[in-house]
């Protein structure tokens, strides 16, 4: 083992010592069996894998007199060797040695892969490399025109914008409370005091009720406002009220005591 | 192949090796090269300036131009050619909100008045909103209102219809579907806005 | 100019339109660009691979080659220029060669776990290496192997390929031919250019 070359070969050392000093150099056992291999400077087809073993077992006992604290996967592969070595020296024919034969063509086998695929990175990083060697055009060409002439539009997206639109503008305007149009008790005083004196006779409440009422709400509100005022009236003596079934209708003609206050005028109303 | 370090004689065309040299990198580049840039890769007494005019006329008609840009020199792809190879990419665009609130308020209640318009989105109507939308060729106007200042009515157009792929403007949801009772449906009030 | 839709007569070479046709249009590609991908651009008489094959030989020799890239055509700059050029251009680091020789373990045993590489390497595997290459857009996982623990299985990309030149991955020399050959066998990679 002179010639071995160093794995990084840089620098000229003694190539045992650096061996010998080198062994974190190298990727694991197998990077130094395929060295030493390599040191045989012969076809990795017909290795001898006796000699190999034996340069094997003699570096790493060189180093463990150096450092004791080897790491694990050397001295493992070590002691696979020296059964190994043990097999190979038996004579031919013995099982034994049949067995040894085909662990050594193994091994021999693992050598030859890992130094295809070393030789294959060695191919490949001869190779012109994209980016280190060779270029691609530095400066990129966009062609690809972005035309944003069209408008995205959908009937959905205009239905929310609409009902934002309207909710905001509704939210905005304030709440102003609806002027309802009844027939109060006062328009009611107003007008039975008016009316009611030219009576001759009983007549229907209902005829009091003004001309112009819409809605059957706006009728019954103006019913009860007129009775409302034809009791107030009528507890004053100004009229008098009648009814002559449940449910029947109401009368009312003049009464014979007018009250003082009746009618009330239309500003002068004590209550107002 | 001739050494690209030897001098060019004066008035000669440049060698061949220099002009390779160049065209590899102006053609690798990053960024248009300037002759002071090619000055410092090619030998001392090549000129640069020749060798680009040399190289630009070895491209001449070809379907890649050597031009000069901004002080440097890059190869684009021919002009006539580059228009055959452009990919168009539609990317359609919304329009803003305020323009979409008011089209489609003038889609509900056309024809309709700039003044109606702003009463019913409860704010001011700018120019430029209907500005978009008559660019669009979403509304045009539809006459005048006989009332006092006579406003111009709005209303929308058939590209309205074709753009939001309606048959006619009845398609659209009727209003009183969508607005049941617009107000009272949101109880809180808007936020105040912060004193300015 | 010739008319480029006039068909070329068989055996003819293709007429000059069409070769700046298709030259523009691999210079603009961002990628390589595929006979099929330029068949559909040039006239339906036209030939794409006697186009090609034209314009490659019309690059022949200058300092930027029309080369065959997985299955596509792209230009690049011409190896022999690589020194000079790496004065001007930006290079990354080269791989390291743990780096290249798991590169090289993958492509040859694609689909493969990291147990396996490591069996192969007779190494542990630092996650740096893997890293490196994953980074570099070299490797990407191809799945998981159905073994207990179901590891990852690894192998090359496209980019692997355009990053060494390759056509397919069958043009990776044999590994009995690389015993054979005995001229690369120092498996150091080159030293690292200086940096610029």
């Amino acid at each position: 083992m002179s010639d071995l070359p160093p794995p990084q070969g840089e620098r000229p050392v003694a190539p045992e010592d650096a061996l010998l000093l080198r062994l974190d150099g190298f990727e694991g056992p197998l990077d130094l069996l395929l060295e030493l291999a390599r040191g045989q400077k012969l076809d990795l087809a017909r290795i001898s894998i006796l000699a190999l073993v034996e340069q094997y077992l003699a570096v790493i006992e060189g180093a463990r007199k150096i450092r004791l604290e080897l790491a694990a996967d050397w001295l493992v592969m070590a002691a696979w060797l020296t059964w190994l070595k043990s097999r190979l020296l038996l004579p031919k024919g013995a099982e034994a040695a049949e067995e040894g034969e085909a662990a050594a063509e193994i091994l021999a086998e693992r050598l030859r892969t890992l130094q295809a695929m070393r030789l294959a990175a060695a191919w490949l990083a001869a190779r012109p490399q994209l980016g280190h060697d060779v270029f691609t055009r530095g400066q990129e060409e966009d062609l690809v025109e972005t035309d944003r002439s069209r408008l995205l539009l959908d009937v959905p997206g205009l239905i929310r914008a609409y009902l934002a639109a309207m909710r905001r503008a509704g939210a905005r305007r304030q709440y102003r409370p609806a002027v309802l149009s009844v027939w109060t008790v006062k328009d009611a005083l107003s007008r039975l005091a008016l009316l009611v004196g030219n009576l001759p006779d009983w007549a229907s409440l209902e005829q009091f009720l003004p001309d112009s009422l819409g809605t059957p709400l706006q009728h019954r509100a103006a019913l009860s406002s007129t009775l409302l005022a034809g009791l107030e009236m009528a507890r004053g003596g100004a009229i008098r009220l009648r009814q002559d079934a449940e449910f029947g209708p109401i009368l009312v003609r003049r009464g014979t005591n007018p009250s003082p206050e009746s009618p009330p005028s239309e500003e002068g109303s004590p209550h107002a | 192949m001739p050494d690209p370090s030897s001098p060019d004689s004066p008035g000669e065309p440049p060698a061949e090796a220099l002009l390779r040299l160049a065209e590899a990198m102006v053609f690798a580049a990053p960024a248009p090269v300037t002759p002071r840039q090619l000055t410092q890769l090619l030998p001392e007494t090549a000129d640069a300036d020749a060798v680009l005019a040399a190289l630009r006329a070895r491209y001449e008609g070809r379907g890649v131009a050597l031009v000069e840009i901004a002080g440097g020199w890059q190869f684009r792809t021919a002009p006539d050619l580059a228009a055959r190879l452009r990919r168009v990419v539609q990317v359609p665009r919304r329009l803003p909100r305020v323009a979409m609130e008011t089209l489609a308020i003038i889609a509900y209640h056309q024809p309709v008045t700039r003044p109606e318009i702003e009463e019913l989105r409860g704010a001011a109507l700018g120019q430029g909103t209907l500005d978009q939308l008559l660019e669009a060729g979403l509304v045009a106007p539809r006459g005048r209102k006989e009332t006092p200042g006579r406003p111009t009515l709005w209303g929308t157009t058939p590209a309205f219809l074709s753009q939001f792929a309606l048959q006619q403007l009845r398609d659209l949801p009727r209003r009183e579907d969508l607005l049941v009772d617009p107000a009272p449906l949101d109880p809180t009030p808007p936020p105040e806005p912060p004193p300015a």
